[in-house]
């Protein structure tokens, strides 16, 4: 199954979209939460990211959500970091972070492919409401 | 070998820390108000990490410096610094510094600044300071200056191109949010790259001799 | 200034949310958050949506963001509620949750109307990371 | 006056506490997994707060009954049974039900809930129950069918259309992100909503003569 990390610079985002997301999981899928300096204060923490990549299971793939620029450029940083082989099971997502997390979580579980899901997250709709 | 980078990088760390209301205060204008914040707390971690360690070349020792950074400071700057540091330390002679050892240096900071943050001259950023002060060391290296006299003129390239960021309209990183509002504020990042420039630049005239 | 109200099913993405927008305000933009049950588990709580709403200060306008379909069900039931004069003062925003509050708290500091920043939000330009 | 409608609501509490882990189970195939939990902590409330209640009047009651629904439940559930309930409460008699105002109820109960969830007949929700409850009943006026003849073909249909949500496929709610995943799982709000329309026409029956 896709696997997901979500990386926020507010731990509390981080942990509670965790826990959202999860909610809807079926099976297998794996959530990683990533939030907030070493201090605890709002911000990104490249070690931290760098070890939930290493640790979490990545056969299937792995979809990252980041949540503002600079998260991005802190996970593009530590992808750079990996060999090719790995850094190609893994996609940083264009999509909004609790909303793109939580049909994420459903359709990993549902075992779609991590095109699938990347094209369901990623889309215009996903941001709709009402 | 060392010791003379070390100590440049000491006295860099000791002016980002002494600027950091100032920066922090720049950042609240156009940004979440943390720069001076994120960049003291790198570099007195990069001032511990570098006075408790010993190291053999320049090369370790400023990819120390740069992996400090980015595990500390927190911010958008914690990787555009740490990886400009990173290929920094690619570079670095263990010799003493010439017109064309600086010019290198120069421009792997521009090179891994825009490898993590995909920005050109021009957007409001760190890189309206860096790239005037790389460009005067080309300059200066075409117009045959003296070591001082290129110094002085990336310097003061250096401090142009942090003023120049006030009129610019930001189109990366927070700043952006804020579209034409942006306009009439100093850039912090450009700012921070400005005072380590500026540092590097007394400290080796300290040493010119 | 527009205020902005975030209504979660979560109380840490909430008030993280909350407190990663607040870093970016300029000015008086007042920034409400209410996630979760009245027991602390995830869902939402109309009678807190229904205080917050009384609360905040509507004058220049409120932009309402909801996470996922329940909380906005909570929410469009608690505005029904109101007199039209009030309801005429607020918006339920199609964006994203996270980086919906984000953008709104940096225009609405600016001064921009709600019409800006609905622009702003609802934009499917706004969940693109890269 | 209000005696035998609150008998009906306590039993109908009963019934959804009784149930609750059969509506969770559900509700963990196609959502996430809290229309019990949800369902009896919005029941409990309403038990204790009717029997600890006195009411001069059935929309008084039922009034009573959607303000802890829509405060206590926590997921879709709440807006959606408690505005049915809220209009309910504006068109329920004092006097003993008949055909007509029972039509009258089940159809506010269907405005109630598509007022607050857009959902039409087929997208697998609580209305895919109730709908067809509400059209037996009006088929049996048209019929001429007698109350007791009515209950019973509206108790059928609401179980018949409850188990016709296997088949469907959600467009509506937390399940519509499955897409056809969806399909084959009993709906959880259905199965609630069949619960409760047995357990009226069940309880209405004991009054019947
Ligand atoms: N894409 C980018 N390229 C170059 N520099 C950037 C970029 N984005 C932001 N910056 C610089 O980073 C500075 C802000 O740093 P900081 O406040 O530490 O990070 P954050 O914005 O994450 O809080 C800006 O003033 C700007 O100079
Ligand atoms: N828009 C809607 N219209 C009608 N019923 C709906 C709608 N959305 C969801 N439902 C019903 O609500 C049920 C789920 O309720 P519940 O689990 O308590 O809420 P949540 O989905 O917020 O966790 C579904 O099984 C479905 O019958
Ligand atoms: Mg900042
Ligand atoms: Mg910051
Ligand atoms: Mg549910
Ligand atoms: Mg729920």
């Amino acid at each position: 199954m896709v696997n997901i990390l979500l990386v926020s610079h507010s731990v509390e985002i981080a942990e509670g979209t965790k826990e959202l997301a999860e909610q809807m999981k079926q099976g297998e899928v794996e959530i990683a939460a990533v939030g907030g300096t070493e201090a605890g204060e709002l911000g990104t923490n490249p070690d931290a990211i760098k070890s939930a990549v290493n640790e979490i299971d990545k056969s299937d793939g792995l979809i990252i959500l980041a949540d503002l620029g600079s998260a991005v450029m802190s996970v593009n940083m530590v992808l750079d970091w990996l060999d090719d082989e790995v850094r190609a099971k893994i996609q940083l997502a264009d999509a909004p972070f609790v909303e793109g997390a939580v049909i994420a979580a459903v359709e990993s579980g549902m075992g779609n492919s991590m095109e699938e899901i990347l094209s369901s997250i990623e889309s215009a709709e996903i941001i709709k409401k009402n | 070998m060392t010791e003379k980078s070390k100590e440049i990088l000491d006295k860099l760390a000791d002016v980002i820390i002494e600027n950091k209301k100032h920066l922090t205060k720049l950042d609240s204008a156009i940004g979440d108000g943390d720069h001076g914040i994120n960049m003291a707390r790198g570099f007195k971690e990069v001032k511990e990490k570098i006075n408790g360690n010993n190291y053999e070349t320049n090369q370790e020792l400023l990819k120390s410096v740069a992996m400090t950074l980015i595990s500390t400071v927190g911010g958008a700057s914690g990787p555009l610094y740490g990886t400009a540091f990173l290929y920094i330390s690619k570079v670095i002679p263990d010799a003493d510094f010439t017109i064309d050892s600086l010019i290198e240096i120069g421009q792997s900071a521009v090179d891994g600044i825009q490898k993590r943050g995909k920005a050109e001259q021009g957007e409001k950023t760190m890189l309206d300071a860096i790239i005037p002060a790389v460009d005067a060391l080309k300059e200066s290296k075409e117009n045959g200056d003296d070591l001082e006299e290129a110094l002085q003129k990336c310097k003061v390239k250096a401090e142009e191109g942090m003023k120049a960021t006030i009129p610019m309209q930001a189109t990366k990183g927070r700043a952006s949010y804020l579209g034409e509002r942006s306009i009439g504020h100093q850039d912090p990042g450009a700012t921070s790259s400005y005072l380590m420039i500026k540092t590097i630049v007394d400290e080796l005239y300290k040493y010119k001799d």
